[in-house]
């Protein structure tokens, strides 16, 4: 562990090291960025490749099928195969769409994925920057998302994807506030923005998953997150049963390429900062702190693909009404419980913020289940 | 980046809420002038945030207004953007000087 | 006794709370409406105990100011109230009751107990007022109530006509009423009950004694009216069309006394002018003999009730007339308990028989043994036989008649009596004994309405106890607010009292028991006689012929005139109008709108100037904002 | 280290240029989604700025609010008004060109009267650094006052905004 624990640190000190006897010192601390980046671009790719692949195992065998398993060994290669055919492909440009933005939009789309990653605390020493509004920064970084989907659903002059579009902002929209809502009591807990600092203090086992406000926080962030990133059951911006593929539906090759690939970067950084935000980051015991991360973390990405292969897709009113109606006010009303658990004394605080929490749950749960959505009443078409 | 002169950042905004109020002069489409508005307001918040870090009586003073702006900011775009849409569905128009009916 | 503003507030309550959901409550209406009458009725009687303790109590709060002049509400309670509070809320919840089972079927039942709760509070606001004027106000009030209840079936027309007729006859004597309050007023210059002593009268209406028997005359036709005497009798038959249980609550117990109630009310004033006492005498006596001969021939059970209710109505009227008001009180008490009694009894037959004309009816006494039993104890007691309470009221009445020693009115009361018993057991007999003259299939009527058959019963023999030698007249000494008024009966007068009682029910026995020929053949005989009685005078022709036609005839006068003469003038005022606006039309046209135009020419054309600046588009507007504001700059700076 | 600052700056004043010239694409595009898109840059740009004033939870703000919320409002209404690729519409009214001198007089004038002035740059300020607890603290201690107010303004401007927007049936 001693040894294994920051061997990748440990590797670029020592690059670095290595290259300060002959370089000015500049270039260094440019290289040092570099690296950094490097690693993530290599990262974010890969990651995504070998995620599409454990998809498919995954829905395969819940579907009693064996997915992919004919390019090499347990199909490990088949992404690399996927990926030299989406190279392959003509890149289709309908006539009339707008150029400009058509081409934009999956570029812009992949950036901010790959810019998530810059704040994850991938191990003890492992991030890459230590922003002191890290986590802020993610959720805005985030955001930009939505405006590169927008682009390329507008771009490609096409009414299905203009619908999912449509559809895509409206619920990254919605599903952002309850998303933040449930982020602040952890930053009430930790009193700091930075990830590494809200790493630091879960050390020693004490997850906020295990408070309270912390089990219930995570569960919404990690539904909002899922919501964020298009999946089932929110993935109505490109439900093929309803609009072909939604916004990327003109799109093929690379740039389809691109959009998958921000999807999948999306999904695993909203599974990594969950992890780092409740389930107490690269902390745990025996293996080396980046092996937890990553543990972790497809863990829930595995809960993911699980929703993928389980549940029916959302209705849009039902997408809606979820989102404001019941996770808002609970998640607003867990900022108190939070407050609740910071003010009060330590055996007590326990057993007040759960009574709390429970009645708060029940109440929002039976004041929204009055108007839960019901059936659409068309008034167009009839 | 000390070395940059306050000066500096004063251009810069003034360029900006030049190039705003030109657009909000002359743009006929009225989300057009609702986002040269925008400008605007981004570069007096730059001007607010620059002269709270150089020369304010206490650092955090322009940010606090900074902010304060951009929520003003924030509830203008959605009231200028809800009328936008009401005008549009009466008058079927967003054009400004097609919507003229103070004239007489 | 604050409390007592209460005792109204608890209907007017219930009314509220039916009328505004009908649909709602639905049958459940009547509990609401018993339970509001039935508060009351506890709350009185703390109140009449408190009385009978001895204690009185008088609270006002200021209503109007105008000027000077001030009017006060208030309540003002004495054992007059007291009794009446009594009779009104007792009789009042039992009727209540029973109408529940009456109504029953009635699609508008909840609408019912609304407007009888209404009429319960006015009525108890009636009684509790210690004001002309707000006593005026309630009397209005039960006089809408009563109309409202009388044409309840509106459907018929029969039922709608008597409404209005009730209401525009006893209008009539309002309006009296009113005018004799205002001539009170501005003679005595107070209309507070308690400050009509018999110092303050005498001193303050020195030498305006005839003003005021005009108004004591006044305010006894608006008891006429109310009371239904003699010229304005004509309403009270016709508005039997209303359902029973009203005819029984508000023409027999409750509103029709009210006019004796007024009358007592302000006896001070009617003693201290005595002509005044002589025409309530002389109205009255007409009213009971006349009623009471027409009972004779009525032939529909609830018209036989109703006269009987006049005639003992002008009983009491008498009675005041020759200065027995407490006897006047009395009777006025122990007939709302048997005349509510009848009329539900009468009820309950028609309910039970489902016909009101006595000649279809006859041996329904086994049919409906409780009815009949009731009835028969209320019969006794309205002819007047000892020792049941009739009796002794209206031998009070006697007595009090044969001392004012106005023989004629003693026998002509006496002779009532005789007609009284008499018209009752020939009811009574047509209704009840004898064999089924047609077949109906008569039934009892439900529990819910004999029960409080039964009670009232039970209160008609006992209620005249009170008054009664045996107690020795304890309840004429607590109307006269504890100092006993000597009252030592006259065996003379109570002997033809009884006598005139029993021959009356002995003689109709005979006559429609034994020998049923006879009526007819008297008939024949008295033929004038019978005809005027069936007839009722012919009273309602009379004002046909008197009145109404030449209220008609008069209107077409009017309008003839009008279209003549008036129309006439107005038109040759158009004419000569027309003329004259030919010639202020040139001066318009030339001159004046000469200058109007000239003056609108010279602000169009500087407009015409100035709306160049006007744009409408809000760029330009800001453009030159804009360049203001920089150049106010650069001046600064500069 | 001084490379880096020439970098840095370098960098700094590219990002300036570059958010000029996005404005000024703003105010001038026909296309207006293009325009709105031409923002995002600006914003992006300014938000380069804060964080070149060492204001950097004031950054990460204006992407979230801005470009976030703001931007998103802005694209909605553009999309749910019509004729928006129409480049044959014009753009811009008649006092275009006039506007434009005026403006660019103006300019001349007031970046000429900035060179002028001499600011004196209070070192305090300069080397405190503010981050979101420090405003935190500003906020709820001495202008807590107007923070309440602005936050009743949000809610009533967002409560007339519904029913502004609501549609008629």
């Amino acid at each position: 562990m001693e040894y294994s624990d920051p061997i990748f640190v440990v590797i670029k000190k020592g690059i670095l090291h290595f290259l300060h006897g002959f370089l000015p010192e500049w270039t260094v601390v440019i290289i040092s960025i570099m690296l950094s980046i490097t690693a993530i671009a290599i990262f974010g790719p890969v990651t995504m490749m070998y995620l599409t692949w454990l998809e498919r195992k995954v829905v395969g065998r819940m579907q009693n099928r064996w997915g992919p398993n004919r390019v090499g060994i347990f199909g490990l290669l088949q992404p690399i195969a996927d990926g030299i055919k989406m190279l392959t492909k003509e890149d289709i440009v309908p006539q009339d769409a707008d150029k400009v933005t058509h081409f934009l939009a999956p570029v812009m789309v992949v950036i901010p994925a790959l810019l998530v990653f810059s704040v994850i605390p991938f191990g003890r020493g492992m991030t890459a920057v230590n922003l002191n509004v890290g986590l802020l920064f993610f959720l805005a970084i985030s955001t930009l998302t939505t405006i590169a989907i927008f682009m390329g659903s507008w771009g490609s002059r096409n009414k299905f994807s203009l619908l999912g579009g449509m559809r895509a902002v409206a619920q990254m929209v919605s599903y952002e506030i309850p998303m933040v809502m449930s982020v602040v009591p952890v930053i009430l807990a930790t009193g700091t923005l930075s990830t590494v600092s809200i790493v630091e203090a879960q050390l020693g086992g004490k997850w906020f998953i295990f408070t309270p406000w912390g089990f219930f926080a995570a569960i919404v962030f990690f539904l909002c997150g899922v919501a964020e990133v298009n999946r089932t059951p929110f993935d109505l911006p490109e439900g093929e049963s309803e609009i072909i593929a939604g916004f990327h539906t003109e799109y093929s090759g690379m740039k389809f390429a691109l959009f998958y690939m921000a999807e999948f970067m999306s999904a695993f950084a909203i599974s990594g900062l969950t992890v780092t935000l409740f389930l107490g980051g690269w902390g745990g015991p025996v293996l080396p702190s980046w092996a937890w991360f990553l543990l972790k973390t497809y863990a829930l990405i595995f809960i993911m693909i699980w929703f993928r292969g389980t549940l029916p897709r959302f209705r849009v009113d039902q997408l809606m009404g979820f989102a404001w109606k019941l996770l808002l006010p609970f998640t607003l009303l867990n900022i108190f419980v939070a407050a609740l658990w910071q003010i009060l004394p330590s055996p007590k605080n326990l057993l007040v913020s759960g009574i709390a929490e429970a009645v708060i749950l029940v109440i929002v749960f039976f004041a929204s289940r009055k108007d839960s959505p019901t059936k659409r009443t068309y008034i167009f078409a009839d | 980046m000390s070395g940059i002169p306050v000066s500096y950042y004063v251009i810069f905004s003034g360029l900006l809420f030049s190039i705003g109020l030109y657009g909000v002069l002359v743009r006929r489409h009225v989300v057009g002038i609702l986002m040269s508005i925008e400008i605007i307001i981004n570069a007096a918040n730059i001007n607010l945030v620059a002269f709270s870090r150089y020369v304010a009586a206490k650092p955090e003073m322009g940010q606090v207004f900074a902010a304060f702006v951009i929520v003003l900011a924030a509830s203008a775009a959605a009231v200028g953007l809800a009328i936008v849409l009401s005008v549009y569905r009466n008058r079927r128009t967003i054009y400004t000087d097609e919507i003229n009916l103070l004239k007489w | 006794m604050g409390y007592a503003y209460l005792i109204p507030l608890f209907p007017l309550a219930a009314f509220l709370i039916i009328i505004f959901n009908q649909k709602r409550l639905g049958h459940k209406s009547a509990l609401v409406a018993i339970g509001g009458v039935a508060l009351s009725a506890l709350l009185s009687t703390g109140v009449i105990l408190q009385v009978i303790g001895g204690t009185t109590y008088h609270d006002t709060f200021d209503w109007i100011r105008i000027g000077g002049m001030q009017l006060n509400f208030g309540i003002l309670i004495d054992p007059l109230t007291a009794m009446m509070l009594f009779v009104v809320t007792y009789v009042g919840s039992i009727i209540f009751i029973y109408s529940q089972g009456y109504m029953h079927d009635d699609p508008r039942f909840p609408r019912f107990f609304a407007y009888l709760s209404l009429f319960m509070f006015s009525m108890l606001g009636l009684t509790l007022s210690n004001h002309f004027v707000q006593l005026y106000i309630f009397w209005e009030l039960v006089g809408l109530c009563s109309y409202l209840l009388i044409s309840f079936w509106f459907e018929k027309d029969s039922a709608a006509n008597a409404g209005r007729k009730a209401f525009i006859t006893t209008r009539i004597g309002d309006v009296g009423l009113f005018i004799g309050i205002l001539l009170l007023y501005s003679v005595l210059g107070t209309l507070q009950f308690r400050d009509f002593t018999p110092e303050f009268l005498s001193q303050k209406g020195a030498g305006h004694e005839t003003i005021l028997t005009l108004a004591c005359i006044l305010i006894f036709a608006g008891a006429c009216g109310k009371s239904a005497q003699f010229p304005l009798h004509v309403w009270l038959p016709d508005a039997m069309e209303g359902p029973t249980p009203v005819s029984a609550l508000i023409h027999a117990a409750t509103m029709v006394a009210a006019g004796v109630y007024l009358i007592v009310r302000s006896t001070p004033i009617f003693s201290a002018f005595p002509d005044s006492l002589k025409v309530v005498a002389v109205i009255g006596t007409i009213t009971a003999c006349m009623a009471g001969f027409i009972a004779l021939t009525a032939n529909d059970i609830k018209k036989v009730l109703a006269y009987s209710t006049i005639s003992q109505l002008g009983y009491m009227m008498a009675a005041i007339g020759v200065g027995g008001s407490t006897a006047g009180a009395f009777h006025l008490m122990t007939h709302a308990f048997f005349k509510a009694l009848l009329f539900l009894g009468a009820g309950s037959v028609i309910h039970g028989a489902h016909t009101q004309d006595i000649r279809e009816m006859g041996g329904l006494f086994p049919k409906m043994k409780i009815t009949a039993l009731t009835f028969l104890v209320a019969s006794l007691a309205i002819s007047g036989v000892p020792p049941l309470s009739g009796f002794f009221s209206k031998d009070e009445i006697l007595t009090a008649a044969y001392e004012s020693g106005n023989m004629i009115i003693y026998y002509a009361l006496l002779v009532t009596a005789f007609m009284t018993a008499f018209y009752m057991f020939r009811l009574y007999a047509l209704t009840f004994l004898g064999k089924p003259r047609k077949d109906i299939h008569a039934h009892e009527s439900p529990a819910v309405m004999t029960v409080p058959l039964s009670i009232l019963a039970v209160f008609s023999v006992v209620v005249g106890l009170p008054g009664s030698p045996y107690m020795n007249h304890w309840f004429q000494t607590f109307l006269h607010g504890g100092h006993p008024e000597e009252i030592h009966a006259i065996p003379f007068v109570v002997q033809c009292s009884i006598g005139a009682g029993l021959s009356g029910i002995l003689l109709a026995l005979i006559l429609y028991l034994a020998l049923p020929k006879v009526p007819e053949f008297l008939a024949k005989i008295f033929k004038p006689l019978y005809l005027l009685s069936s007839n009722k005078f012919w009273m309602d022709e009379f004002y046909q012929a008197v009145f109404i036609k030449p209220a008609w005839a008069l209107g077409r006068l009017l309008f003839k005139f009008d279209q003549n003469i008036v129309d006439g003038a107005v038109n040759q005022t158009a004419v000569q109008t027309l003329n004259l606006s030919a010639v202020q039309r040139w001066f318009d046209q030339t001159v004046v709108d000469g200058i109007v135009n000239g003056v609108g020419a010279v602000t169009q054309w500087t407009s015409g100037v100035a709306r160049k600046f006007q744009t409408g588009l809000i760029q330009n507007y800001l453009f030159v904002l804009v360049v203001g504001f920089i150049l106010a700059i650069i001046v600064q700076i500069h | 280290m001084d490379v880096l600052h020439c970098l840095a700056r370098f960098g700094f004043i590219a990002a300036t240029l570059v958010t000029l010239a996005a404005a000024v694409m703003v105010v001038s595009l026909r296309n207006i989604f293009h325009c709105a898109l031409a923002l995002i840059l600006v914003l992006l740009g300014v938000a380069a700025t804060y964080i070149s004033l060492k204001a950097e939870f004031f950054a990460v703000i204006q992407i979230l609010l801005y470009v976030g919320a703001i931007m998103t409002l802005v694209i909605f209404a553009i999309m749910l008004t019509s004729k928006i690729a129409d480049t044959t519409v014009p753009q811009t009214n008649r006092q275009s060109l006039v506007s434009f001198a005026i403006l660019a007089m103006f300019d001349v004038f007031f970046i000429g009267s900035v060179i002028k002035t001499s600011w004196k740059v209070n070192a305090v300020t300069m080397a405190a650094n503010v981050d979101a607890k420090v405003l935190g603290m500003a906020f709820m201690n001495e202008y807590v006052f107007p923070f309440e107010i602005i936050s009743v303004v949000l809610i009533v401007a967002l409560v007339g905004a519904i029913i502004l927007g609501r549609s008629d049936q």
